[in-house]
């Protein structure tokens, strides 16, 4: 768990970092399939 | 299709529905871009140049373009005012055989508000009057009175487009006739 | 030059390859040229976000967590980037339905503005940063015309062709800013405690990306294609335009202080990968751009209505 | 062609007014309306007296804007059913003159219903205006302005977009923060005491604002008002 910084320093906390970087790759990902989805449908 | 009106020609304009008349019209009035081709007025390009051609045209169409929680001299004078018109309300009622009331347009019967809609397009003295339906929803009185009005502007040099479902009315008033089938014309039948 | 600036050469590179070497094509411009740009973004994106999550040191006060940054600076920056792309794209859209002005307007704006320019060299303070903000938005404006009639006139750019690039952009700047305000809000429940705080930066950003959904939605719900692309033009415009003012108005309403996130606060070997995965965003952006312009062009061709015969002429 | 303009804008202003008077329930009917929302924040919000005083200022602009929408549709309502804005516009009124009559007729409205609402949020909110009522008129008429601009424009798009009702809040609102936050923060200042004389700048930023919508908007109008 995170401590809200007593002494300045914020520690742990990688379960956070966890959750943005693997939510930028699902919705950067998503996005870029959600593209090639589009455009195979518009090509028939 | 391709066709020539000149200044003071009267000219009707027939088909079944949807076979192109109002769009035509509506082109004509500078209120739809065509697509494809142009029409000019006396050598210019009504859409290209519509701000120079619109003080000249007149359209009057099923949308009266009244308010309607005005009266109908209200609304004729709003119109005239806007277009910068001398705003002879009462002789522009008599002429389309209305009388002078104040209530509001919402309680005027159908063909009341089709003579105040006329009233309306002659405030601005076009050179060109384009007619959609113009006998529509008006009883023989006023058809007699559409005839007769059109027939006064043609005689003083207004040149007339008819778009109508009734020929026999509109051949009162006009000599030239184009049918229209799929947005062609073809021979009348 | 910074170690970061080395990849984003390198892309604008390839960029400028690719895109050349498909329009200078006898027989048309091939399909899919902008793969090459996307590689090389995806490429860098994971190198980008390894470094970010394991080579980059971790910060004095925020430590790991800190790490967010690598994700949701980038995110920020290039959603502005899309959007601009987008504000651009719409002005170029509403001046090539009249080409013939390009030339005048991009004179009438580069003289002023190289005026501009000068005069701020000899003003101090205040009235020098005025004069050479508007000094450069003119010199902006003329290069974008004269840009435009370059394509006008050689590259067969149309009103359309540029309508469906803002198309586009805009998509891709509402992804991203989604993107940006969730991890805006991951970032800020270990930082500042709470997920949301109404601060002017956040608050900015999720009016903007708001506002761009109400253009994207304008978009989807106008049938004429030529009245559907003069009003989301407009709306662009109008839109990127409410940006500057609606910051200035939410950082007056709330100022909770806080750290900025450029790289000159942070540590040499942040920066880097701050840089690093910056780039990775932007030519990853380039692609997604290039891709959803195709879409909404292939869109646009099906939607045309056939070729008539040449009108008569009138005699 | 400028002294034209005026007094064409001049007519349509007069023009909308002249069918707000005549039909006085839809400017009382937008008043109510404003009232029950501004009723509603105060019962949602649950807050002690001192908050609540505070937030009178947001209260009186969160009416006003979502009032502004109803009163935006309808201004295009009248000119829709019968079809006379197309009918303005190949009259031809110039489109500069149509968007600056609406816009002048919009902000007559909204700052009419502003300065009767104001006086119930003072009574309800107990919120005793202790600025200069003056200045308050200026924020009203300053704010009333900078959602009518915008306002006229974007339902000018959403009347002919499908979708209208969804779009026109979806659009306009997000736009207008600046404003809000500007007229409301103003508002709260005058009536919760302005002690760093704050007011002024929140004043300026309304005035920014509307100098901004008020040109661009203006600009653009002739380009959406056309029916291609």
């Amino acid at each position: 768990m995170i401590i809200f910084a007593t002494q300045g320093v914020i520690q742990g906390g990688w379960e956070y970092v966890w959750t943005a970087y693997i939510t930028t790759w699902v919705v950067l990902a998503g996005y870029g399939v959600s593209l090639w989805w589009r455009a195979r449908k518009e090509a028939r | 299709m391709s066709f020539t009106v000149e200044r003071g020609d009267a000219l009707m304009l027939t088909g079944a529905n949807g076979s192109g008349k109002t769009t035509l019209l509506r082109c004509l009035a500078t209120a739809l871009k065509p697509d494809h081709g142009r029409a000019t007025w006396e050598g210019v390009d009504l859409w290209t140049d519509r701000a120079a051609c619109r003080p000249k045209l007149s359209l009057y169409s099923h949308a009266s373009a009244l308010w309607e929680d005005l009266s109908g001299p209200e609304n004729l004078r709003i119109w005239a005012q806007l277009g910068g018109y001398a705003p002879n309300i009462e002789a522009r009622l008599d002429e389309v055989g209305l009388e002078l009331r104040h209530e509001p347009v919402r309680t005027y019967s159908a063909g009341m508000r089709r003579r105040l809609a006329l009233a309306r397009s002659l405030l601005k003295e076009p050179e060109l009057l384009l007619l959609d339906e113009p006998f529509a929803a008006l009883d023989p009185d006023g058809r007699a009175l559409v005839v007769d009005i059109a027939n006064k502007r043609r005689a003083s040099g207004t040149t007339l487009i008819i778009a109508t479902h009734l020929p026999d009315e509109a051949a009162a008033v006009c000599d030239k006739r184009i049918h229209l089938e799929a947005g062609r014309a073809v021979a009348v039948p | 030059m910074p170690a970061g600036y080395i990849f984003g050469v390198v892309g604008l590179f390839i960029f400028a390859l690719t895109a050349l070497a498909a329009t200078l094509r006898p027989g048309g411009v091939r399909a899919n040229w902008e793969h090459g740009i996307g590689l090389y973004a995806l490429g860098l994106l994971v190198y980008g976000q390894y470094g970010g999550l394991y080579l980059a040191p971790p910060d004095t006060w925020m430590a790991d967590v800190a790490r967010i940054l690598y994700v949701h600076v980038p995110a920020a920056w290039i959603s502005m980037v899309a959007f601009t792309w987008a504000f651009a794209a719409a002005f170029g859209a509403l001046m090539l339905e009249r080409p013939k002005s390009l030339p005048v307007l991009s004179a009438a704006t580069a003289v002023p503005g190289i005026g501009l320019i000068g005069l701020a060299m000899a003003l101090t303070g205040v009235q020098r940063g005025l004069a050479a903000f508007f000094g450069i938005l003119l010199i902006l404006t003329a290069v974008e015309c004269a840009l435009l009639w370059i394509g006008n006139r050689f590259f067969n750019w149309t009103s359309d062709t540029l309508d469906h690039i803002s198309e586009a952009s805009t998509e891709v700047g509402v992804v991203l800013g989604v993107l940006l305000l969730f991890l805006g809000s991951v970032f800020s429940r270990p930082t500042f405690n709470v997920y949301w705080t109404w601060d002017p930066r956040l608050t900015a950003s999720a009016v903007m990306v708001l506002t761009f959904v109400g253009v994207s939605l304008l978009r989807s719900s106008v049938d004429d294609p030529i009245t559907r692309r003069t009003w989301s033009n407009v709306a662009t415009i109008l839109a990127y335009i409410n940006i500057p003012v609606t910051y200035m108005s939410v950082k007056w309403w709330r100022t909770i202080h806080q750290l900025q996130s450029t790289p000159d606060t942070l540590s040499s070997d942040m920066t880097f990968w701050l840089r690093l995965n910056a780039w990775a965003f932007l030519f990853l952006s380039i692609w997604f751009v290039a891709r959803r312009w195709r879409i909404a062009r292939a869109r646009a061709l099906a939607e045309a209505p056939p070729e008539l015969p040449p009108a008569p002429e009138i005699p | 062609m400028i002294a034209r303009i005026i007094k064409q804008t001049f007519q349509v202003a007069y023009k909308d007014l002249l069918i707000e008077w005549r039909s006085p329930q839809r400017v009382s009917g937008l008043f109510f309306f404003a009232l029950v929302l501004v009723i509603l924040v105060a019962f949602t919000a649950d807050a002690s007296p001192g908050v609540l005083k505070k937030t009178a200022g947001g209260a009186l602009w969160l009416g006003l804007l979502l009032a502004s929408a109803r009163s935006l549709d309808l201004s295009y309502a009248i000119e829709t059913d019968n079809d006379a804005l197309s009918g303005m516009v190949r009259w031809p009124v110039h489109p500069a003159a149509m968007f600056y009559g609406k816009a002048l007729a919009n902000t007559a409205v909204l700052t009419l219903v502003g300065m009767a609402l104001t006086p119930m949020v003072v009574v309800m909110y107990n919120a005793p205006v202790q600025g200069s009522w003056l200045q308050l008129a200026a924020v009203l008429v300053l704010g009333g302005a900078a959602l009518a601009a915008p306002g006229t424009f974007y339902a000018l798009l959403t009347t002919r977009a499908r979708a209208s009702s969804v779009l026109l809040p979806l659009l306009l609102f997000p736009l207008v923060v600046p404003a809000l936050v500007a007229a409301s923060r103003a508002t709260a200042l005058l009536m919760d005491g302005d002690a760093m004389g704050e007011a002024g700048s929140w004043l300026s930023l309304l005035l920014a604002f509307d100098l901004l919508h008020w040109s661009l908007d203006g600009l653009f109008f002739g380009l959406i008002v056309e029916e291609r």
